[in-house]
Order: C-alpha cells, then structure tokens, then sequence
C-alpha cells in the first residue's frame, strides 16, 4: 500500500512540473510585451524597466524559470502588478468561498444523483428510469450559467427567498452564510448530478448483468437484498471515482457560477485578474486549483484501491 | 458492428443464458432507438440551416438600434423583443447562432483530426510513443474543467479564433483517451492478430481493420465534443474573455442580459432556450449513435 | 528438460529416420515480466516457454497438449513472432524467423499460416467471407486479377466445404464451425506449407467438431499440409496426430508417437493428465 | 402391491419461450423429467439445445418478462408447483429445494465480499443462524469440500483462490442452503482436465453421502456419465433419448444420440476419421418442423419432416422420440 502511494505520488511529479514550464511559458509567449500589457499604454520608460526588474525579466531564461518555481516551491506567488499586494493576500480569503461553493454542490450530487442512478438501474425501462434519464439529459443540456440566472430569477427575484448575490461570512451566521450558497450551489450541482446520475446508472446495471448476482438469486435473496448489499457495493467503486474526480471539475465549475451570483470566490478573482492582465494572480489561481485537482485524483485513485479487493496483475 | 455476436450483452440481459441468445438483429436495434436521436438529428439540422441562412433571413440589422424602445416584449416587429440598445433580439439571436454552430465545427473537426490521429498511433504504436503521448494528455487533464479553456485564453486574449483554440486544446485529451483506448481493445481481438498472422502490414491493419471499429466510437466521443464546444464557447462569452460585444453570442446576450434581468427576463430567456435546445438535439443525437457503436459504453470518457 | 536430453523413444527415431525437419524450435524462450499485485510490488519473470525444443516434419502432424496457463498459447504466438521470443530459435525452411526483419517475415507468413480458436472473434465481421479469405492473396499479391483472385477463394472455399455463393455473405450469418471454415480458408488460400492450430475446435459443438476435424485431416491430404495441432483435449489429439509433445509448466515433459506417449507415459505428469480424462474410469463404451 | 413413492421431481412437458424486441424465440419445447430420491440425473445437449434453461427455470432465475414459462405440471415430492414456477418470484420458493452450480466459478462470486461473508450470510439469512453457528457451519462446509485450513480462508477475497477452489467454493455455498436437489450446470467445462476430475468426484461423493438428487447439465457424455445413473438427451429444445446412462452409453437408440457417440474423439483409437453428423444443430427459434434432427439424419424419411415423433418406451425404462426406431437399431448392429 505504501509503495503504491509513494508510486502514485511520483507519478503526479513530472506532471506537475510541465504544467509549471507550460504556465511559465504561457505568459512569455502572451502576443505583444507582457510588460507594456500589464502597466498600460502611458507607462514611462522608468515604471516599464522597474516591473522588468521585478519580475525578473531581465535575467537569463532559466534562472527566471528556477527562481520563479523556487519562490512557488515557498509558497510565494509573487505580487500583483496593478494591485501591488502579495498574490497570496489576495487569494487566500476567497478559498473558503470557493471550497464551500464546491462542497456543498458535490454534497447535492452524492445525496441526489446516486440514489437517483441506482434507482433508476433497478427500475430499468419503466418509468422511474425515463425519468431520471430524461432529467439527467436535460441537466447535461442546460447551459449552468442559464440555469443560475434562471433560479435567481424566480426564488431570489420574484419570491424573494434567498438573496440574489453577494456573500455573508460565517461570522454573520450559519444560516445567513448558507442562504447565500444555496442557489449557487443548486446551480452548479445540478450538471455533475446529471453526470453522476447517468454514471451510477451505468455502473449499476453492468453489475446487475454479472454472473454473481446470478448466484445471489440463486441464494434465494430477494430482489431488494441483491440490489442493495451485493450490487451496490460493487457498483459503488466506480461511482466513487466519478464523484471524487468530479469535485475537482466542480472546482473549474465554480468558477463560473460565482461570476453568476457574484461570488467573491477565486473565479471572481481570475476574470477580473484577466481584464486586468494580472499574470502572477492568474499563474497562482490556475496552479492553486490544478495542485488541489491532482491531490483530489491522488485520493480518489488510493481510495479505489481500497475499496477494491480484486489484485490487478501489471495489465499497463 | 457487435449486434451480431453470439455474445451479445443485451440478449443475455433479457434472461436467455449466453449460449442459448440468438443474435440480435440490426432492425431491432434501431427499433428500440425510438424518435430521440432522430428528434436531436431535426433540432441540430434545423440550427445549422438557420445559422447558414442568417445574414439574408434576419428582419433587422441586429448590430444598430432598429426600435425606439428598449426593453420592448415580443411584438410583430420584433419576434423576441429588443434589448437595452433597442436592437431586435431575434436578428441578434439568428447571428448569434453562427458564433455556436462554427466554433462547434471547427472544434470537432481538430479534436477529431489531431486528437484522433494521436490516439491512434498512441494506441496501435505502444512503447515510448504512447508514454510521451499519454504525458501530454496527463499535464492537459490535470487542469480541471473549464479553468483550462479560461487559463489559455486569457493568455492569449479574447477572440473566436483564440476560443476555437482553447476549447480544442481542452477537449483534446478526452478524445485522445478514448481513440487511444478503442484502438487498444480492437488491437488485441483475434481478428487483428490474424490479420498480423496472415501477413498485413501495419498500414492496412490501421485502415482497414482498426480504424473502421475505432471511427465508431470517435463520432459519439466527436458528437459530445460537439455539444461542448458549443456549451464552452457560450461559457466563455458569457464571462466575457471569448467573443466580444458587440458582435452578438448566445452567451454574450445573456451576460449582457443579467445586468437588467428584472427589467427584461426575456432578453436572457431566449438565448438560454436557443442553447439549450440545440444542446439537447446534439445530445440526443449523440446517445443514439453511441448505443449503436459504443452499446456497452466502455469508451466513455 | 528438454528434448535433446530427453531420452528419444524408439518410434520417434523411426519417424525420423529419412524425414525432412520443416519447422525447428530450438530452445526457446518467452518471459513476460508481471508485478504482483496492483500495489506495485516488485516485477518477477514469469516462464511462459522456458527451453522448447520442437521439430516438426514435412508432412505430419504434431501434437502439442497441455493444460491452462501450461504455455502453449504462448509457445504459439512465439513461434509465429506474433509475439517475439525473449530468446532461442524458429527455424521455418533452413531461415531463423528470430533473425527476420519485418519485410521479411511478413513474405514468410504466406507459408506459414494459423488457424485461431475462436471462430466468432477471430474473423472482422464488417468484411464479407470474399474479402476475408481474399485478402491475404491483395497483401501477397497473389494473382493478377480481381478475377483471377476471386477464383481461388472459390477454389478454396470449395474445398473447406462452403460455395463461392458465401463469398458474399457476412460472418455473423454463418454458424460457429463455418466460421471457423471461413478461418482455414483464410489460412489456406495462400497455399502454405505449415498451418498452426490453436485449439481449433474447442469453441465448438461436439456433432461439429468431428466434421471439422475430418475437414483438417482432407486438406492435409490435399495441400500437403504440416500441422502444429495445440489442443487442451488428449482424445482428440489422440484422433489426429502422428507425435505428440506434452507441456507443463512452461517445458516439454515428454514427447514422440502419440500412441506409445498415451499407452506407456514416461512422465508423472502425462499419467496425471491421462488418469483425468473423464470417462476413462467409468466407462466400458464399445 | 404398494405403489412407488412419488419421485422427488417430477416436471411435465416444460415450455419456455423468450419474447425479444422483435421476435419470440422458443428455448425449451417440452422437457418432461424426473428425479428420483438420492438420484443423480443427467441432462446432455449441445449449444442452443435448451438444456441450462431448463435448469434456470426450476430454480427461478429466468425473468419473466421476457421469458414466458407453461408446464403441464411440476411436483416436488408430490408438491405441486405447477403455478407457481410460471411466475415471477419462483426463486424464492425453489431455493429452499434447488440450489445451483454454475459453469464459470471465476465470476459467479461477488468479488468484493470475503467467502465467509458470502456463506454466512446464506446461513443467517436462508437458514436462520446465529452469527457464531453461521462461522462454525460455513468451516464445516469448507472441510466437506475439502477445503483445508477453513478457518482462514473464510477470511480470503475470491480472487485469491484457484478456480478449482474457487468451484469448491460455489458448491459449498450450493450445500449451505441444504438443497434436496443440486442443479450442476456445466459445473467444470471452464476447469482444466485434472482438476475436472478432482470436482466430479467432489460432486458424486457429497452427491452420494447426503443422498442428495441432482441435475448435471452438460454436453459432454463422458463426464455426465462419471456422475449420474440417467441420462436425458436433448436436441433443439427437446428430449429426443433418455435412459439409464450405461445402457445409453452401450447402446444409443435415437440417430442423434449414436451419431453424436460415434463423432466424439477418444482416446483408445488413434488416427482415425471420425463419423460425423453432416449440419449444425440449429439455433433456438429455427428448429425445423417434424422431428428437429430430421435435416441432419441419415434415417429421415418423408414422416420425419412433417410428424414429431412422439417419445416411446424401450427397453429398461428407456424413451426414445424417433420414428425409425427399428432400422436405427438395425443400423446400430451393422456399424
């Protein structure tokens, strides 16, 4: 088991670090001088050289590159240009709101999409099944951003249940804070509960066509005991994965609903980062989500092994 | 196509012992099909020609003001309504269409061609090809979601040709995975080692005997890749980093819409149901092919 | 141990005396390296063929018989590079196959040909019988016409008892032991010289096997055919070849005239095997 | 005077039929069989005959719909069953009678669960055992099919047995729902041939010991006949020859059953052709009119395509379904 951790850790590393060269690359490559498109057009010459100097520009290519990733490797991002602050004062206290945007969606789709899959497997053909294969379709069709604005419209707008934007801190109150992430996380869990619902499904009736629940019939179990204890527990193993993995899409997705319901959430952040050519804001925002969506699929794929007894011979 | 097997999953799944199943004819496949992807194949052809047509069937110019009021419902000049600027909505929406329609071809179209090429080779080749392929297709995957569209664009600025690459690139790995994977699995079936033993080479095993299995699945992965494109672009509009005002999108109109969406609902409604829509048609479209090439769904990704 | 020092029986020298060695495996290898479980751990060697040493003569049929995982399958694979062998040699006509480049051996395969035992996946069931079975002669360029070509797959379906009308038809609408016709055909049509059966009619019916059973025999006969027959079943191996080789564990335990190996077996492990086949200890058929 | 006791099975003329998408395709087409106490019974055919659909029905396991299941009657011990076993639910009912064996042991146990976990819970659930009886029962189950060290091994995952073990597994699973009739369903076509006869004689001996009845389904008559005393024959969902397994083996009435004797390779004749039957069997749905052998049969005459033979005794309380009856004995002498 540890081997394999240690393995799997020493895998994500040179990916790790081509994302690094890539981003690093990235803004070098950007069209135009980055320099003269992050200060402005009536820049002077002197404020051109002193951003030059503090980004480093003007060392080799290579030792720019090792001070940047030994500043990253600190935990140091750098500053924003425009807003002259460490990058890290500006992204750590919209972490939280992300986070919980994320959590509480992912919440959603496990309560809603698996019972939904699993139900709708059992019920294979009837109604229960058109109906949570139609809704799911739909989920997956519906553009989320439509859906939000559309949620805000009827219970925010017209029934005046939950506000329209904006975030309270928990310092306002639980119930106050939360009011805030409901629409929001509505909006954003509704497509990956769309996505889980079809997956569980799928998963399901692959384990409902296997030979042991055959045996399990042959038991004389009934139907119930066959679909809940012998079924699931196999078929749960891949929806795990779907639901683990899609936490870190989730993180991606948040992005966009925030911009929605005018969250102060890292996506916020990096849209008003890219109207501003804030580069060092953006580098940190992409690394800091990819970093966390890497540790998330390093947990999903241990978790799996876990859960899964079967011993695998070297089939890669 | 795999209906015809003895093995075939579906029959045993009615009950009928494995050896005892008859093969599944293709008329029955296509019967339990029912009207869904020839509904999403109506709604997606029906977008296409409305996009192709716009310029010469919109009532209005959709760029200028053509009312004098804003805000207006839908009236007999102006099906949809106008917006803040009092321009027709509909016009706006017909143009707009061409915005999702072509992203979604040109998208698909490189995803299918580089994508599927890579996987391809990646697949059939093995060894260090495939191992600096799938590197690749690891650092793309390990940027979550959207974040990996939105992170290339804002490097490389607005713009529908810098969205068409950003989504591309995005969709890239996906497709990659799935060719790469199909091609794995038609590799190792006897009838390609009997094509190896019978003495082909490796060009006529690509083409004739590998690519024609794998092309299946490529559509039904290129279909949902279609409905993505489609969905992306919207995306990015609507956050403003893809195609910029004033050139109308569906998801610029709706971005655009928000600010006044207690005044005017309807200016964000009608664009959203326009997406919607042809988001179903295309996925509709893309079930139905993949229960006929992809039956036990082993190459979604 | 192998076959040379393997005490020889007397019918195999016999048998030998005179005879044109056609196919030679000499001391062949093929290890695969596999991890231990999923967790990683350490990769160990596994043996599939540790030392074969095979000859097969002009004109016979050699049995080779064995249990799962016994490594038959993959001696088989070695043996036609479709899986190159870690080491030793295949000696086809006087040439190395080992030492083949891939031009090369692509020419050889039209002289040395398998039949698989699946017959259902084993044929591409989006192309007709005609393209099938025509096909080695498009990657042979055998015969100068369409026409030309047409005519021995014909040919050649007539002699495994299907018509030049099936040419036609899709795989999927003939039953398991006509495909597996449609798969010696294919096997055939390039006249080879050595054909190696892999478990050809393991998939099959037993009121079907026989028939293709006797069609193999026939074709011998008629194209002058050396067959490698590898099956799992003793009774019939015993129906069909001249020697016979038993493997275990990656090596051949014994081997020469099938019916001095199956009446007098030398190795524990070939009285194992026999003591086993059913209806040996309860049965007084005719 | 006293009559014989009611046999332990008794089914009457089964039918099954599966209605797909877009046709009905009839499986079984009268199977008519019975199971004495303590007696174990064969059910020989090659693919497509409907010979596991036979044994899938007694215990349940087909779905209706699409399955569509009629019999004139099925007793079990004079019990009749006749109603129930048509309709959908039968498992329930049939498990505390029938348990089944399958032919591929490698995916017929749950992977995820521990074999103690499996057994326990057939004996808690089925059996009404306590946790701690449940433990001690599933190790007597392991030793009675000679699994050793039982207590540990109840603690392995599946994959971690042999498939020979993991056969021992299933029939011990099989046995922990004390079943008075074992249904075997091609129970080692997927085990190699040494360990195949390691698990007929696991079988015939716990067979024997419990006195239990049992149904061996299989296409192969050398292994059948290793373990039962009666044979049914079955040609395209059909009963074409039954009769006690020696006399079948010696003497095969019907032109099937010797033509599919006669094509079977063995191992006391070397290089030789072999008799076989010209034709496939044909597939479920596509049996032809009359006696379904009749396209294949060297004896066929006009009758045979137009008229079923209908099944009639022979000597020794053997039937045989064929019309010419006579000149395949004739024919019999003279091979």
């Amino acid at each position: 088991m540890f081997r394999y951790i240690v393995k799997r850790l020493l895998h994500t590393i040179p990916t790790l670090f081509l994302l690094a060269v890539g981003l690093f690359i990235l803004v070098r490559v950007v069209p135009g001088d980055p320099v003269l498109a992050m200060v402005g057009e009536n820049a002077t010459p002197e404020q051109i050289e002193g951003l030059r100097e503090q980004l480093h520009l003007n060392d080799p290519i290579y030792t720019q590159f090792l001070t940047w990733l030994g500043d990253l490797a600190r935990g140091d991002f750098g500053n924003s240009v425009q807003l002259r602050r460490p990058v890290t004062d500006l992204i750590m206290p919209r972490v939280p709101v992300t986070l919980t945007l994320a959590l509480l969606a992912t919440l959603l789709t496990v309560v809603l999409a698996i019972p939904a899959g699993v139900v709708a497997a059992a019920h294979k053909g009837k109604a229960a099944d058109r109906v949570a294969l139609s809704a799911s379709l739909v989920g997956v069709s519906v553009p989320s951003f439509f859906v939000g604005m559309m949620l805000m419209l009827v219970f925010a707008v017209n029934l005046r249940w939950f506000p329209t934007s904006g975030y309270r801190p928990l310092s306002e109150g639980l119930w106050t804070s939360l009011q805030g992430f409901v629409l929001p996380a509505i909006t954003l869990g509704a497509l990956y509960a769309a996505i889980v619902t079809r997956m569980s499904r799928t998963s399901m009736l692959e384990v409902l066509s296997q030979d042991y629940v055959v045996t399990a019939q042959a038991s004389g179990f009934g139907r119930r005991r066959i679909l809940y204890r012998h079924a699931l527990k196999n078929a749960l193993i891949p929806i795990v994965t779907v639901v683990g993995l899609n936490l870190g899409s989730l993180l991606g997705g948040s992005l966009v609903t925030e911009r929605v319901f005018n969250l102060p959430g890292l996506g916020t952040l990096l849209l008003s980062s890219i109207e501003r050519r804030d580069y060092p804001v953006i580098q940190a925002i992409v690394l800091l989500v990819t970093l966390t969506y890497v540790v998330i699929n390093l947990i999903v794929d241990i978790v799996y092994a876990m859960l899964d007894p079967r011993v695998r011979y070297a089939d890669k | 196509m795999r209906t015809s097997e003895l093995t075939d999953p579906t029959s045993t799944a009615e009950g009928l012992p494995e050896e005892e199943a008859p093969p599944r004819r293709r008329a029955a496949v296509l019967r339990e099909l029912g009207w869904m992807p020839l509904a999403g194949f109506a709604v997606v052809a029906f977008v296409i020609v409305v996009a192709a047509l716009a310029p010469w069937i919109m009532p209005h110019d959709p760029l200028v003001s053509t009312s004098t009021q804003r805000f207006a419902g839908p009236s007999a000049a102006h099906w949809f309504g106008t917006d803040g600027y009092s321009r027709d909505v509909f016009s706006r929406m017909l143009l707009g269409s061409r915005v999702s329609i072509f992203v979604g071809f040109v998208v698909t179209a490189t995803v299918l061609l580089v994508g599927g090429v890579l996987g391809l080779v990646a697949g059939y080749a093995g060894g260090l090809v495939d191992s600096i392929v799938g590197r690749i297709v690891d650092v793309l995957l390990a940027v979550p979601g959207i974040l990996l569209a939105i992170a290339i664009v804002a490097f490389l600025g607005p713009g529908i040709q810098n969205v068409c690459i950003a989504i591309s690139i995005h969709q890239l790995p996906a497709m990659v995975r799935v060719v790469r994977g199909a091609t794995l699995s038609v590799r190792k079936r006897p009838f390609v080692r009997a094509g190896r033993a019978v003495g082909m080479g490796h060009t006529r095993l690509l083409l004739r005997h590998i690519g024609p299995f794998v092309l299946g699945v490529a559509m039904v992965q290129a279909t949902l890749g279609f409905a993505d494109a489609v969905l992306y672009e919207a995306a990015l509009s609507y956050l403003g980093i893809g195609v910029q005002l004033p050139e109308p999108t569906w998801g610029n109109m709706i971005s655009e819409a928000q600010s006044f969406l207690t005044r005017q609902p309807l200016n964000a409604i009608f664009p959203g149901l326009g997406l919607t829509l042809l988001l179903l048609g295309v996925n509709f479209l893309g079930d139905g092919l993949r229960d006929v090439f992809d039956p036990e769904g082993r190459y979604r990704s | 141990m192998t076959i040379e020092n393997a005490p020889v029986p007397a019918p195999l020298a016999a048998a030998a005396n005179g005879r044109v060695p056609l196919l030679e495996v000499r001391d062949l290898h093929k290890h695969y390296r596999v991890h231990a479980s999923r967790w990683g751990g350490r990769a160990e060697t596994l043996r599939a063929v540790d030392g074969v040493s095979l000859t097969l003569y002009r004109g016979e049929t050699l049995g080779l018989v064995g249990e799962s995982g016994c490594g038959k399958s993959s001696l088989a694979n070695a043996l036609l590079m479709l899986d190159p062998p870690t080491s030793g040699q295949v000696v086809f006509a006087g040439q190395d196959l080992t030492r083949m480049n891939a031009r090369e051996m692509r020419r050889t395969r039209r002289r040395l040909q398998v039949v698989f035992q699946d017959p259902y996946s084993s044929l591409n069931n989006r192309m007709t019988v005609g393209q099938i079975v025509g096909e080695p002669l498009v990657v042979h360029r055998i015969g100068a016409t369409a026409t030309e070509r047409r005519d021995r797959v014909a040919q050649v379906l007539d002699s495994v008892g299907l018509s030049a009308r099936d040419a036609r038809r899709y795989p999927h609408e003939f039953s398991g032991g006509q495909r597996q016709r449609i798969g010696i055909a294919r096997a055939l049509v390039t006249r080879p010289e050595v054909v190696v059966c892999d478990e050809p009619v393991s998939a099959l019916d037993v009121s079907v096997q026989a028939q293709v059973l006797n069609l193999l025999q026939d074709l011998q006969e008629e194209y002058e055919l050396s067959y490698l027959f590898i099956s799992h079943d003793l009774s019939l191996v015993a129906q069909l070849v001249d020697r016979v080789a038993v493997m275990y564990r990656g090596t051949i335990v014994e081997q020469g005239d099938v019916r001095a190996v199956f009446t007098e077996p030398a190795h524990e492990y070939t009285r194992k095997l026999l003591a086993a086949v059913p209806g040996r200890r309860s049965r007084d058929r005719p | 005077m006293n009559t014989p006791p009611a046999p332990l099975v008794d089914l009457g003329n089964l039918r099954v039929t599966f209605r797909l998408s877009d046709r009905t395709v009839p499986a079984v087409r009268g199977v008519s069989l019975t199971v004495g106490e303590g007696e174990a019974v064969g059910i020989l055919g090659e693919s497509g005959s409907g010979k596991s659909v036979t044994g899938r029905t007694l215990l349940g396991l087909l779905r209706t719909p699409p399955a569509r299941i009629e019999v004139d009657h099925l007793r079990f011990r004079g019990e009749d069953l006749s109603a129930a076993v048509t309709r959908p639910g039968f498992s329930g009912q049939a498990t505390k009678r029938f348990a089944m064996v399958f032919q591929n042991p490698f995916t017929a146990l749950n992977p995820v669960f521990r074999i103690g976990t499996t057994l326990c819970e057939v004996l808690v659930k089925r059996r009404g055992m306590s946790r701690a009886d449940a433990r001690r029962a599933a190790v007597d189950l392991l030793d009675a099919v000679h699994i050793s060290d039982a207590g540990n091994r109840l603690r392995s995952y599946p994959h971690e047995f042999s498939g020979g073990m993991q056969q021992r597994i299933m029939i011990a699973l099989a046995l922990a729902l004390e079943p008075e009739v074992l249904i075997a369903d091609e129970p080692t076509t997927a085990l190699d041939v040494t360990v195949q006869a390691r698990i007929l004689d696991l079988l015939r001996e716990i067979q024997r010991e419990r006195r239990m009845g049992m149904i061996f389904i299989s296409h192969d008559l050398d292994v059948v006949s290793e373990v039962v005393s009666r044979v049914y024959v079955m040609y395209a969902g059909r009963i074409v020859e039954t009769g006690p397994v020696d006399e079948l083996s010696r003497r095969p009435r019907h032109p099937y059953t010797q033509g599919l004797w006669a094509s079977a390779p063995r191992l006391d004749r070397y290089k030789t052709r072999l008799p076989a039957i010209p034709g496939n069997p044909p597939a479920p749905g596509h049996a032809p009119p009359g006696c379904a052998f009749h396209p294949r049969c060297r004896l066929a005459t006009d009758i045979c395509a137009q008229e079923r033979p209908e099944p009639r005794p022979v000597a020794d309380g053997a039937l045989v379904a064929c019309h010419h009856l006579d000149r395949a004995a004739q024919e019999r002498e003279t091979v």
